[in-house]
């Protein structure tokens, strides 16, 4: 007990909390790079493929759907390796590591995005529909004017969820060896021998912008619930 | 080769200077061409990243610099995980790599590789109190760790029966022998005589060397580079400067590699 | 004729839940639509401005049969305003913004002038000084005024009201009644659900009465409500009186 | 464009697709066993955490909230990290790396869950506590008999997609050297320097196990709609 | 006395919702309260059964202080029945099981005589051949029925109404209203909330008129009903008769 306390004690003037901040930093930028870039692109493909399925033609429903179930269904370290490994070996088709990354979160984030676009559209009462309908909007003027602000409101915060999920999914681009948060680290880890403090560190890194996220989100859906 | 002796002290980002002579010696490059040259994330002490400058340092770094110099090209080093090198050469998402890399005729079928510039081999490390082991013929049925990718890998998988674990990281694979999740660890020699020396206090290394390996710089396929780098590297063991190199990162001194490499 | 259905039919599938509807509106007439929960009321309502599609038959509106495909949908609806139950307003609009969206994008009016407009019309149903609070401030009667003024905005030549009471708060209903009651004293040709039988005998030129999908009996409002002829009337009848 | 086809047609001959599958099921069982138990005992602590969260004690309540916010705030691999290498070298506390996997995804999936819980009981009808109440079950039998058993009932769909994502979260496990699915996958690559069709088969094998979940899922989903 | 109600005060935060309530309920009265939304007609019921907390004041049911913290609330409340507007049957549940949930959990009944007693409940509200459905499959008349039987089942000294009758469909009313009337023939004592303006002047003995949380007026019903003496009475009741 004693020496559990001791040793915890020098965790306080450990030098590596400092020493692997810098790391972190830099890495977390490039975390923060791929996730607005890639969440970006996710956020078009999945208002597109959202929209495609609520599409009368079967063919667009079908493919939209294909693509949702697919990435949906298979973990984004699957899809990584395989944009990352299998297209270059395969096809000869070589992004680089920020490319690739930015590339598997797009995806990955579009599907799910497709579905909250759906689901917010779901969402709104029938109603709405038969209204703007009955004062002469046509289906896409109702959908503009009063379906989708509606629903866009009640999308931010599953959206905003989103961006969380895909900050933390680019933790695994470390496989890839892009040099996110998670790589950084790893790289001190690597040289100092030391996993503690760095790992300790890296989880805080990620709190720090991922807490404020969700008070604010929070505070955003407790405003809409009123 | 064009580069000169007085260069080698130029970084390679000051190109400007270099390349107004290079073009005055040939008009087929009028500039020096970046290449990409991967290397590994953490290799003690062929590469490993200075925690207090974040840059990369160690004996193929001092390499590649030199050679750069003396060919005559610029480059960019990309800090990749060691099995990420090796798809990404087969792939050609890297003009060179230099990694600690063996030259095994499985590799050469996917890429080039340079003469050979270091005489490595395989060793087995385990925990400085275990007295069991004795050789690789005492690890059937343990659990030997060891890094992903690499020869070592393939080499336990090829000729014991041993469980393997492999890690993206080698450091990884030492504590899971000092954590006692794994038996021994079994890596190249180089690496594991660093570790078991310095910081890794809780690791001895045990038997023989268990197989000759040659390390060779990779290259794209059918890179135009192979050539001059190959010639570059003769004169470095001729001049003293790989000799220099090598006393800096390894203490003793050798002027030459005298491993064959496999592909002859 | 303001609205002639001949042979009106309508299916959800397997269900048939209208059938052989024969109606006739004159100009401003006003017809009350009464009946029990599922006979098929606002499914009626809801084929008289193509909100559901006819399964078959014809409705003219005026001169126009508009369970004809070829129809313009959106222009027919302009012709007929509705007022529902839950009122359905736009919440993320302001009251005015609710009102003038229709002139606006449809008939293209300039805001200035659709807004003039809607003030007008807000006046009309009591409410000009809530044109620029939302909804969600609002009393289900006042919400339900502000959807009549909506409805009122494009100009229909009909209104139709689904229930537009059944929502409300019982001390809320007397405005709405009243805004609808000065609707029909201006000659607004007007279809209404309602359990209201105040204002069917007040204001009703006529009643239908349906049940399971049938029209079974229509006739002036005094006479169905005191002299029912058919017994299903007279049971449904015995029951909310 | 020639060449593309005659590329493509090779995969139909590629002894690939055979010899990297007794790798995959090898590995896909390892996954599934991880999953199972590591989502059981995340039910379990799910389950505590999540009715810790509707309780009165500010203390409960905060350890409850705390736990969850971490967990969410940062990515699972920075988690199995801190598990199976910061813990053992510094605290000497090793796990072997199925033990680390199944912790990682008990607490990971544990603060999904008792989100998922809250978000259930929350979601049952004020109305059915005060009739409860009212003929007289205490608050207790009430959650027991009345809320619980509703609330169960719309949990499930969350659940089971909490299931389908640490399923897929697994996959990251390959990092400390889990012989799950990637990890074996990985294994067969880097033995044969074939990458496409081990990892488009990877993806295969995920979704024959994740697609019949979804579509079970969203049967039971319309079941409860009507 | 049955309910005695003394310098009844509740708030909610700042909210005051209720103001020096004073009632007297005796035995085998029927006793109806009714005004305009939001005056503190549920809040008054709910701190009859203690689903709210009092504020201050004091709440007898027969010889019990309820607003005394030291009372067993579950033994309390199963003194007192609740119906509520919106029904709440437990819909996991038959509709036997939604009423012998509460003899067998909280009075420990064993599940035979539970039973036998649940099934002459629901064939006193004409729902016995109901009993294994689920409420789902119920129209709102008889879901509201089971409701009233899984309340009696208890075997309450009082019964409380809030609005029971509001959230049904016009023709499912007269049902839900016949056993309300033969509950209070057979001498319960009971409190409604309803605007059944009818159901009041029939069968209630005493009408209570409530607003913004203050009890205006009470009276019998005719005299309510007829001869409001405070204005703001008379205002509800021009709006809603
Ligand atoms: N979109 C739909 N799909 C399938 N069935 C429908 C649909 N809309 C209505 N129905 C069915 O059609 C029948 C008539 O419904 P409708 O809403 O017209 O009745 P109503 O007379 O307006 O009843 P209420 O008084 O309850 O409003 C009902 O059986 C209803 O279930
Ligand atoms: N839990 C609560 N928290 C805060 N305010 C409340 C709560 N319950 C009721 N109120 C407020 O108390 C006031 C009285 O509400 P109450 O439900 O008792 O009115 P009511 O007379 O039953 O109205 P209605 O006829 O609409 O049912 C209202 O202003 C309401 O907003
Ligand atoms: N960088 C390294 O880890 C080298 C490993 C080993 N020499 C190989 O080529 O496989
Ligand atoms: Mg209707
Ligand atoms: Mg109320």
């Amino acid at each position: 007990m004693h020496d559990l306390i001791e040793h915890l004690m020098e965790l306080t003037t450990s030098p590596h909390w400092g020493g692997v901040l810098p790391y972190l930093i830099e890495g977390i930028q490039i975390t923060l790079y791929i996730t607005f870039i890639g969440v970006f692109f996710g956020l078009i493909l999945g208002i597109v493929t959202g929209l495609a399925r609520l599409s009368k033609s079967k063919i667009i429903y079908g493919l939209a759907t294909c693509y949702i179930e697919v990435i949906r269904g298979t973990p984004i370290l699957v899809q990584v390796l395989f944009i990352y490994f299998a297209l270059a070996d395969f096809f000869g088709i070589t992004f680089d590591h920020l490319t690739a990354g930015i590339i598997a979160i797009a995806i990955n984030a579009g599907a799910y995005v497709a579905e909250i676009v759906r689901g917010g559209v779901a969402s709104i009462d029938k109603g709405q529909m038969e209204a703007g309908r009955s004062i002469g909007l046509s289906s896409f003027q109702t959908m503009r004017y009063i379906i989708w602000p509606q629903a866009l409101k009640r999308m931010i915060p599953p959206l905003g969820n989103q961006f969380i999920i895909s900050l933390k999914d680019t933790s695994l681009f470390a496989v890839i060896s892009t040099g996110e948060a998670v790589f950084m680290g790893r790289q001190y880890v690597a040289t100092t021998g030391v996993y503690f403090e760095p790992y300790f560190m890296m989880g805080l890194v990620y709190l720090s912008i991922t807490i404020p996220c969700m008070i604010i989100l929070r505070a955003y859906e407790r405003k809409l619930d009123v | 080769a064009c580069g000169d002796a007085d260069e080698a002290e130029e970084t390679p980002d000051e190109n400007g200077e270099v390349e107004e002579e290079t073009t005055e010696d040939e008009e087929a490059t009028d500039e020096e061409e970046t290449l990409v040259v991967a290397t590994d994330t953490n290799y003690v002490p062929f590469e490993f990243m200075n925690e207090e400058t974040g840059e990369m340092e160690g004996f193929d770094i001092d390499l590649i610099d030199e050679l750069s110099d003396r060919v005559g090209f610029d480059y960019e080093l990309e800090v990749v995980e060691f099995d990420g090198i090796v798809a990404g050469m087969g792939s050609g998402r890297y003009d060179i790599g230099i990694a600690g890399m063996t030259i095994t005729e499985d590799r050469a079928e996917e890429f080039d590789f340079s003469i050979p510039y270091y005489d490595a081999g395989l060793i087995l490390a385990v925990h400085e109190d275990n007295e069991d082991i004795q050789s690789i013929d005492d690890i059937d049925d343990l659990t030997v760790a060891t890094r992903s990718g690499t020869t070592s890998e393939d080499f336990l998988h090829e000729n014991t029966e041993a469980n393997v674990q492999v890690y993206p990281q080698i450091l990884e694979a030492y504590m899971d022998v000092e954590a006692g999740r794994a038996d021994a660890a079994f890596y190249d020699v180089p690496n594991v005589r660093y570790h078991a020396d310095t910081e890794g206090e809780e690791l001895k290394t045990v038997g023989d060397i268990e197989q000759g390996e040659v390390y060779g710089i990779a290259f794209e396929q059918d890179s135009e580079w192979v050539e001059p780098v190959n010639e570059a590297l003769e004169e470095m063991f001729e001049d003293g400067t790989y000799g220099d190199f090598y006393e800096e990162w390894f203490g003793d001194r050798v002027e030459e590699p005298e491993g064959e490499s496999p592909l002859d | 004729m303001m609205i002639q259905v001949k042979d009106l039919y309508k299916s959800f599938g397997d269900l048939q839940v209208l059938k052989d509807i024969n109606v006739e509106v004159k100009e401003q007439e006003v017809v009350c639509v009464i009946g029990p929960s599922g006979s098929g009321k606002s499914t009626f309502l809801r084929c008289l401005n193509l909100l559901e599609e006819v399964t078959s038959g014809e409705v003219w509106i005026e001169d126009e049969n508009i369970a004809d495909p070829s129809v313009n949908i959106n222009q027919l609806r302009t012709k007929v305003g509705m007022v529902f139950q839950h009122f359905n307003l736009f919440p993320h609009k302001t009251v005015l913004e609710n009102v003038t969206i229709g002139p606006i994008k449809v008939k293209g009016e300039a805001k200035e002038k659709a807004d003039i407009e809607a003030v007008s019309l807000l006046e009309k149903v009591g409410l000009a000084d809530k044109a620029n609070d939302y909804p969600r401030s609002l009393s289900g009667g006042q919400k339900q005024r502000v959807a009549i003024a909506r409805a009122l905005a494009m100009n229909p030549r009909v209104m139709l009201f689904d229930e537009p009471t059944s929502a409300l708060d019982p001390e809320l209903v007397g405005d709405v009644l009243a805004v609808m009651k000065d609707l029909a004293k201006e000659g607004m040709t007007m279809v209404v659900v309602t359990h209201e039988m105040g204002f069917a005998r007040e204001v009703g030129d006529r009643v239908i009465f349906m049940d399971e999908g049938y029209m079974i009996e229509e006739g002036d409002p005094e006479q169905i409500f005191n002299d029912p002829q058919h017994s299903r009337t007279q049971a449904f009848l015995s029951k909310i009186l």
